[in-house]
């Protein structure tokens, strides 16, 4: 350990040596990378706007009608006339605006959102123009935490779009996405954390490996539901899309964008979903690997270039469920978003990993499968237990609503001064009267005036 | 060693203090006797001793030493010599005495009678709260004499300090009685922690070998803990010691508490304040600052000579223009104090038995003539010279033992301060003549602001307002007969006195490391006792 | 090679052994914290309060008798020993620091459960915003912040394993486990609310500052050492440097200092100390007094042992340093607080004061330095928190907000003579009166600094100890010799809980100062054992480490 | 590279954030300074861990972090109950301690 | 650094797309000026002031943000758990549990007291 051994001359071979694993990654010549990540841009360019053409002509097969069909052959070529249109408009900057941010804003939420693909791997080795490169652009010890962390910067962006708008629906629309996004995000981040145990790596290309005999969705597969629920509300997409929702907020952070910037948003909603669901397919479903029948018969189904096919399949089947999803669910309302986040979803996670990690631990203990199988029936109890006490709860909450309710529909009948009859009180909101409507509410008789008890409470 | 004396008489006023400090308020009278009971008790217990104590033995007797505190080398160590036995007995004796004078005494807390607010306030803090602390004090003075143990000393010395606070402040007269005391606690304090340090130096310095120690006994000496100190610290750490003393003592130009301390004082607080506590200040000197550091008490000889010439000139020129009683007597207690510490610092035998004498001797005349001056400033409430005329005309009685107690306070032959002040021209004169000659210039001016003041107060037509004015009652003349029999008594026969200090003197002498200037005087009890009159 | 243990950071699969028993008392103060937040979740709200303190009390006791029983634990001659792969030194030092910040802590403890008429110190919601419709119907309501007990767990457990961490890791997330408690605690004042929460934004705001540079100061020493563990520093420090980073000395130098900035910041020194008056003034008093004393006693412990254990082998580089906060620290704050006007501001000078006269024996650095300090701290903790004790009983009307104002205070000796006199007695032992705990206190750590040749600075800290007499005396002057004010603030009756603190308080000061040789013994070695070692400087101080004997 | 240039980075973004905290007014900003400056000691922790070839550094970062949130949720609860109260985040608006 | 490299490439190309089609935007776009374009889209209610200073957040989304962090710091810790779970075995397992436990109880107290309830 001398200073020499820190000398930049010396990092090279060293930074090879230094991540076991990954030599493959950061040997490629500057033009394969440069050629790779080219690939990687067009090829999410195109996802982009296919998806988006696909979001609209599956939406309108799902709802009786054609969608678009007169640009192209069937319509393809809609999203870039839609695009070539968006960028010719006129390009507002409102003139309260925060200029700096709200210029920056977009290409904070754009950016990002191409970098995370990088460590995506679509297939194994193969030879391009003549040189041994994984199909993957590079690949990190922390390659996952970098996904997760690109998407964390992306909110950045929705909440300064917000900010930088000076006006309330943006305002509104970026903190409620930004709550919307964090909040998942937990459950994201936990949801890896049993593929973390199984894999026992961060990097993307070892996940993959480490699915070879079985997928994670399966071995995992609460982890995956909840994985897919995330994914679909950290990229505010419907039955999630409160942050965009056009009867509360209009346009929701984006309401004062137009022209390009708009475009931009856009783009970066779309490319998160391309690279969330490329995350979907590499964490959970085997990634490039082919799919389990196809292997006993066909052993070359992993070599070459093949697993681009399998990888591809898999990412579309992943888009279409975004698309299903949008066409069969209603909007959830904000209250119910987030409950489902907090209340369900992270409590689940943590009961969940603490099982995945004991039996993981019993198992390499050598634990005797007797004792293994009492845990996870003890789990299973745990958990039945747990939905029976939390529907019961619920049951009880519901019923205690109806009840105060059919109290205060009692009150109305029986208030003589309505004569018997259910018309709104008189003293309610915005009839002009002095007395708030909460006290007529309140049953209780009103808090005894201060005779004793008078103290100052403040005073500086 | 059979019955622990000093340890008796620390504990029994300490005891009784506690006792009545819990008294309930409504129980004053029985507090009163109470005290009295105790500081009489503890009179004969001291006397008791005093007559064990024998002055052909070993320097210092009833010594008992326990540890205290183990890890800094501190022991509740006590043993007296000459001068500590009688500076106790003085202490004892003029404690029972305060107290018989302090009987009737009502709070004057500013207040006026009658209104029904301030009565409350009254009976809520008078009684047996000053009499405890008076309790607490005594127990704390003879504690502080008896200390054979630095630490212990410096701890008393330092505590004293809050019962004669609370007894300025809270039970004080006048209205500056507050800062009186605030002065007087902070003078104190200020001095009391310079003399910290030097006390920490010297533990430091005493660990330099071994385990350090607070022993006084291990300290000095040629063998003791302390020889071999470079010069340069020693007196560095006998100015600490001496600040302190000197504020204590009270010396110019660090003398400035006192007249406000005793002027606010009840006459009995000023009684124990300066008869008693400032002695603390000069009984260390001789002590600790002698006898710790004799080679830098050598070398300071002279600035505490000048000091001290200074004291006895300008505190008797102030005393001359003093216009209240109580700070007059105040006054010409720095003089005083003057001649103690020039008798100290003389570095001679006379000197210093002279200096030992008259913090006797000082305590009795000052002590008579607080008490009386207190017995008709509670007459007529007020302390200033001008309001009087012709008392001796309405109150002979009084008069009579005022001149008896300014005469002693002049230093008139027959009276006992006369010995000790002659000693002390002796032995300075014997160290340096023109000390003397200027220290004598004190004696003058003593005669003047004695007489003076009982001229302008005590002769004359006496007033129509002063005219009801009653004589001393027996409970008075119990307080102060006393005091002007010993002044009487130990003016014509010293010799007991001076046979218990002169072992002392001659030991610190020793210790100090100076002996008498050649052509000796002889032994100092001839002297003294064909001293009436007599001159060189 | 450096790179490869990066890479392949070696994750041990022997399992750390750590000796339960010896780290029980903070286990048993965690798990009571963590049992009060549940508490607080499903114990219905009536009857929380009393759950609450019988737990918290109930903790607090056992953690003390552990921390008692533990003594024994201990290896004979003074040795100690590391818990959980050595992030935690038990030995002598800690053990004491522990029980004294224990007792302060149910004493504090016993402040905070104070009720009266239904009514504790702290705010009845701190949601609310003061003054609000809101507010009034809360206090109504007699809603109470339950969470104050769990809180305080959380901070005893700070204070507790920051005097015991053997690294810098450790003793980082002591202090934020100390202080963010605390940083919401101040916020919670009943009364005065805009006070108290301005006392906690700048407590934190000040305190995360602090912290910063704590922890940059900790970065430094890493890149010196290699290590934040205190021997590895320490014996890195002997050998002069580690080898990735030849001539790293200028990196010591910059670590001690900022380390030093962080420590002397929670400590109170001049001039890391203007949060000082205005937290203690706007916190509830009840945690005031947690502050003053337990607070204190746990930065100095860390204090003590960073400098001690640490940074032991240069004592050279950091005693400048410590001697000008030393002399700042007790000229400024001494004369600052003359001017004081409120009670408890004067109480936070006068420990930013007292923290100057702990430094004194910092500087020391030596086995004398390290006993005189932790008397000190002992002492000065019954006191300050008896002080508080009593404050909290002194108010403007019946039911009313503390009367700060010293002014107020006229007469209260008339009135009340028994707490006025109790009041006097902590006065006097702030002041350093003989007899008192305060005396033996400042006795032991000016004789320390006297022994390890800092003889200026005891004088100095002599004179401002005179100064601070001063404002004692008239406090003092005020409420035994002056006339009751006009507009006399109404004295409560202690309750049994406040009674008992202020009770131990006067019992504490006294028994410290006339008898302090017990414990005085058990502090430290034998008298003039380590007195020969710190006179040789500099390099006998290569011993001051072993004074903390667990390395 | 050499890692002393991330040192440096780190003592420099660790100024920023130290001059932030004392020039700034804004309770809010002053304490993001404060954590720009508990991620600065982070970057100089990792550094440091690499330029010696242990992980210790890289741990104390992890813990680092988690101050920093907690202090984080501490902090923002503390400024916004006084900003509620006040309507204004400035720490010169918070005065009421002064003697 | 060369593993990093890779995707700073494709954070480049993705940011020379933003720019370039930002600019082009700007400069294809036809500019006509109209008052009315230049205002906030609003009703003829005025534009909100800037939020710091101003200060309208609903403190609820404050809460969400610190629910965010302590959760998210629990997943850091997680994380390099779950990478070496196989190592750790037993006792990390079980430091884990107790980890997660007391993460528990903090989130079933800001359950019960309301903090995870919206609108």
């Amino acid at each position: 350990m001398t200073p020499d051994t820190l000398d930049a001359r010396a990092g090279h071979a060293l930074a090879a040596a230094a991540e076991p694993g990954f030599a493959a990654f950061g040997t490629d010549p500057w033009w394969i990378t440069l050629i790779k990540a080219l690939v990687i841009f067009v090829f999410l360019m195109v996802c982009v706007i296919l998806m988006i053409m696909a979001d609209r002509k599956v939406m309108g097969r799902m709802q009786q009608r054609h969608g678009p069909n007169r640009f192209g052959p069937w319509g393809l070529l809609q999203s870039l006339a839609d695009g070539v249109k968006l960028s010719l408009k006129e390009d507002l900057i409102p003139r309260k605006v925060d200029r700096v941010v709200y210029i920056a804003a977009p290409m904070i939420s754009a950016i990002p959102a191409f970098m995370a693909f990088s460590v995506i791997p679509v297939g194994p080795e193969v030879t391009m123009f003549g040189v041994q490169t994984p199909l993957q652009l590079t690949d990190l010890p922390i390659a996952v935490l970098l996904v997760l962390a690109t998407a964390s910067i992306g909110v950045y962006g929705i909440v300064l779009a917000g900010w930088a708008s000076q006006s309330p629906y943006p305002l509104l629309g970026g903190l409620r996405a930004s709550a919307q996004v964090i909040s998942y995000e937990i459950a994201m981040g936990l949801s890896f954390v049993a593929v973390f145990i199984y894999a026992g790596t961060l990097s993307t290309s070892e996940i993959v490996d480490a699915q070879r005999p079985i997928w994670f969705a399966v071995v995992l597969f609460p982890s995956f539901v909840i994985y897919l629920i995330t994914m679909v509300g950290e990229t505010n997409r419907l039955p999630f899309d409160l942050a965009e929702g056009e009867g509360e907020l209009v346009g929701g952070f984006m309401t004062e964008y137009s022209s390009m910037k708009f475009l931009l948003f856009f783009l970066a909603e779309y490319v998160n979903m391309v690279t969330v669901a490329a995350l979907s397919v590499t964490l959970f479903l085997g990634g490039y690997l082919a799919p389990p029948p196809i292997t006993t018969f066909w052993a070359g189904a992993n070599e070459g270039w093949w697993p681009v096919l399998w990888w591809l399949l898999k990412f579309l089947a992943v888009m279409f469920l975004f698309i299903w999803l949008r066409g069969s669910l209603p909007r959830v309302r904000y209250d119910q978003l987030m409950q489902l986040g907090w209340k369900l979803l992270i409590p689940v996670q943590l009961v969940w990993i603490t099982a995945v990690a004991v039996i993981r631990v019993m198992r390499n203990e050598g634990a005797p499968p007797v004792a293994l199988g009492a845990v996870i029936l003890g789990f299973f109890v745990v958990t039945l237990a747990a939905l029976a006490a939390w529907s019961r709860a619920a049951d009880r909450r519901r019923a205690a609503e109806d009840a105060e309710h059919a109290e205060r529909i009692r009150a109305l009948r029986e208030d003589p001064m309505h004569g018997g009859f259910p018309v709104p009180p008189m003293d309610a909101p915005h009839y002009g009267s002095s007395v708030p409507a909460e006290e007529l509410r309140s049953a209780r008789p009103a808090p005894t005036p201060p005779t004793d008890k008078r103290e100052e409470v403040t005073g500086a | 060693m059979s019955i622990p004396w000093l340890t008796l008489a620390i504990a029994l006023p300490a005891l009784g203090a506690l006792v009545v400090a819990l008294l309930p308020r409504e129980r004053a009278e029985l507090g009163r006797r109470l005290t009295l009971g105790v500081t009489l008790a503890t009179l004969l217990l001291v006397v008791a001793m005093a007559f064990n104590f024998d002055p052909s033995g070993p320097r210092f007797q009833f010594e008992e030493v326990i540890p205290w505190i183990p890890r800094f080398g501190v022991y509740y160590a006590v043993g007296v010599d000459g001068i500590a036995l009688l500076l106790i007995v003085l202490s004892a004796l003029l404690v029972p005495l305060v107290v018989l004078a302090a009987w009737r005494e009502r709070d004057d807390n500013g207040g006026t009678p009658g209104a029904a607010g301030s009565a409350d306030a009254e009976r809520a803090g008078s009684g047996n709260g000053y009499f405890a602390l008076i309790l607490l004090l005594e127990a704390m003075m003879i504690g502080v004499f008896a200390a054979m143990d630095v630490f212990l000393f410096y701890v008393l010395f330092e505590a004293m300090l809050i019962p004669v606070y609370f007894m300025i402040g809270r039970y004080g007269r006048g209205a500056e009685r507050r800062r009186a005391a605030v002065k007087f606690l902070l003078y104190s304090l200020f001095g009391g922690l310079l003399m910290l340090v030097a006390v920490i130096g010297v533990y430091a310095l005493s660990a330099r070998s071994g385990a350090g120690t607070f022993l006084w006994a291990d300290l000095v000496g040629a063998d003791g803990a302390l020889a071999g100190l470079d010069p340069a610290t020693a007196r560095w750490l006998f100015l600490g010691f001496f600040i302190a003393f000197a504020i204590k003592a009270p010396m110019w130009p660090v003398h400035t508490w006192l007249p406000g301390a005793a002027g606010s004082s009840r006459p009995g607080t000023a009684v124990l304040l300066v008869g008693v506590l400032d002695k603390v200040g000069t009984y260390g000197m001789l002590r600790y600052c002698l006898e710790l550091f004799p080679e830098a008490a050598r070398w300071f000889v002279w600035p505490v000579v000048v000091l001290s010439l200074v004291s006895i000139v300008y505190g008797a020129v102030l005393a001359i223009g003093q216009s209240d009683m109580m700070r007059l007597i105040a006054y010409t207690s720095v003089s005083h104090f003057g001649f103690i510490t020039l008798g100290i610092f003389a570095m001679t035998t006379q000197g210093q038995s002279g200096a030992a004498l008259y913090m006797i001797n000082h305590g009795f005349s000052t002590g008579a003539l607080f008490l009386v001056a207190g017995f008709l400033i509670a007459r007529h409430g007020t302390g200033a010279i001008a309001d009087y005329q012709g008392v001796q005309k309405a109150a002979p009685l009084l008069a009579g033992t005022f001149l008896v107690a300014g005469l002693s306070s002049l230093a008139l032959p027959g009276l006992s301060p006369f010995v000790s002040e002659f000693l002390v021209f002796v032995g300075t004169f014997a160290f340096h003549p023109v000390p003397a000659v200027i220290a004598s210039v004190g004696v003058v001016l003593a005669a003047l602001y004695i007489l003076w003041m009982y001229q302008r107060t005590m002769t004359g037509p006496l007033p129509p307002a002063l005219s009801r004015l009653r004589d001393l009652s027996g409970r008075e003349l119990w307080a102060v007969g006393p005091l002007i029999a010993v002044i009487i008594a130990f003016g014509v026969y010293p010799k007991p006195m001076l046979d218990v200090i002169n072992p002392a003197v001659e030991q610190t002498m020793q210790q100090v490391g100076v002996s008498d200037p050649a052509p000796a005087l002889g032994h100092v009890d001839q002297a003294a006792n064909g001293g009436e009159g007599a001159s060189e | 090679m450096p790179h490869t243990a990066l890479a392949a950071p070696v994750i041990t699969t022997q399992p750390p052994q750590i000796d339960y028993a010896l780290l029980a008392p903070l286990l048993v103060v965690f798990a009571a914290g963590v049992i009060g937040v549940l508490v607080e979740a499903f114990v219905p709200r009536p009857r929380r309060r009393a759950v609450q303190f019988t737990l918290a009390a109930l903790a607090l006791v056992a953690a003390f008798v552990l921390t008692v029983v533990r003594v024994a634990l201990l290896p004979a001659g003074g040795a100690g020993l590391t818990v959980a792969s050595a992030s935690i030194a038990v030995d002598r030092p800690t053990l004491f620091f522990q029980g004294t910040i224990l007792v302060m802590a149910i004493a504090s403890l016993l402040l905070i459960a104070e009720h009266r008429h239904g009514e504790s110190a702290f705010a009845a919601q701190a949601a609310t915003v003061p003054g609000s419709e809101e507010e009034r119907a809360h206090v109504l309501a007699g809603s109470q912040h339950t969470e104050v007990y769990p809180l305080v767990l959380f901070a005893v457990l700070g204070m507790l394993m920051f005097p015991a961490s053997n690294d810098f890791l450790t003793m980082f997330i002591a202090l934020e486990v100390m202080s963010l408690p605390l940083y919401l605690l101040c916020g919670l004042a009943r009364r005065r609310r805009l006070f108290s929460q301005e006392a906690a934004v700048k407590y934190f705001l000040l305190g995360a500052f602090s912290s910063a540079f704590f922890l940059f100061g900790i970065a430094m020493v890493y890149g010196y050492a290699g290590s934040v563990n205190f021997a590895v520093i320490h014996d890195t420090v002997a050998a002069g440097g580690a080898g990735a980073l030849p001539g790293g000395g200028p990196l010591l130098l910059l670590g001690i200092a900022l380390v030093g900035v962080g420590l002397l910041f929670k400590v109170g020194a001049v001039p890391f100390h203007s949060w000082k008056p205005d937290v203690y003034q706007g916190a509830p008093t009840p945690i005031t007094a947690l502050m003053a004393s337990g607070t204190l006693v746990a930065a100095f412990g860390a204090l003590l042992r960073v400098f001690y254990v640490a940074f032991g082998g240069s004592v050279a580089e950091w005693r400048p340093m410590m001697w000008v906060v030393a002399v700042l620290t007790m000229v400024l704050a001494a004369v600052v607080a003359v001017t004081q006007r409120d009670i408890k501001r004067l109480l936070a000078y006068s420990s930013v004061v007292h923290a100057g006269f702990v430094l004194t024996a910092v500087v020391a650095a030596s086995a004398e330095g390290l006993a005189g300090a932790m008397f000190y701290l002992a002492a000065y903790g019954f006191t300050t928190v008896g002080a508080f004790a009593v404050v909290t009983l002194v108010r403007v009307h019946e039911g009313g907000a503390e009367s700060g104002d010293i002014a107020s205070w006229a007469g209260l000796g008339r009135t009340s003579p028994v707490l006025a006199g109790s009041l006097a007695l902590f006065l006097l032992a702030f002041a350093g009166i003989p007899l008192t705990s305060g005396f033996i206190g400042k006795f032991a750590v000016f004789e320390a600094a006297v022994s390890a040749g800092a003889t200026p600075l005891v004088v100095v800290g002599v004179l401002s100890s005179a100064v601070t007499a001063f404002f004692y005396v008239r406090i003092i002057v005020l409420m035994f010799f002056a006339e009751p004010a006009e507009a006399r603030p109404r004295v409560l009756r202690p309750g049994r809980l406040t009674g008992a603190v202020i009770g131990v308080g006067v019992v504490a000061t006294l028994v410290l100062g006339v008898f302090p040789g017990p414990v005085l013994d058990r502090l430290s070695p034998a008298p003039g054992a380590g007195t020969a070692e710190a006179q040789s400087v500099p390099g006998g101080f290569a011993t001051t480490a072993d004074l903390f004997a667990n390395r | 590279m050499d890692p002393m240039n991330y040192i440096v980075l780190a003592a420099i973004v660790f100024t920023i954030g130290a001059v932030g905290v004392l020039v700034r007014r804004n309770a809010i900003i002053v304490f993001m300074c404060v954590e720009l400056m508990l991620n600065a000691c982070n970057l100089a922790f990792v550094s440091f861990a690499r330029m010696h070839g242990n992980i210790e550094g890289q741990v104390i970062a992890f813990f680092v972090m988690v101050v920093a949130a907690a202090e984080v949720v501490v902090g923002l609860a503390i400024i916004m109950q006084v900003f509620r109260t006040r309507r204004s985040a400035s720490v010169d608006d918070a005065n009421l301690l002064r003697h | 650094m060369e593993l990093y490299a890779p995707i700073f490439v494709l954070g480049g190309i993705g940011a020379a797309f933003v720019v370039v089609s930002m600019i082009a935007g700007s400069l294809l776009g036809p500019k006509r000026y109209n008052r009315a374009k230049l205002q906030s889209y609003e009703c003829g209610i005025d534009p909100t002031p800037q939020p710091v200073g101003g200060g309208r957040f609903t403190i609820k989304y404050y809460l969400t943000a610190m629910l965010f962090i302590v959760f998210d710091i629990e997943v850091i810790f997680l994380v390099p758990w779950a990478v070496h779970l196989d190592a750790l075995g037993v006792f990390g397992l079980v430091a884990m549990v107790l980890f997660l436990v007391n993460v528990s109880i903090a989130y079933a107290y800001e359950w019960r007291r309301g903090g995870l309830e919206w609108e």
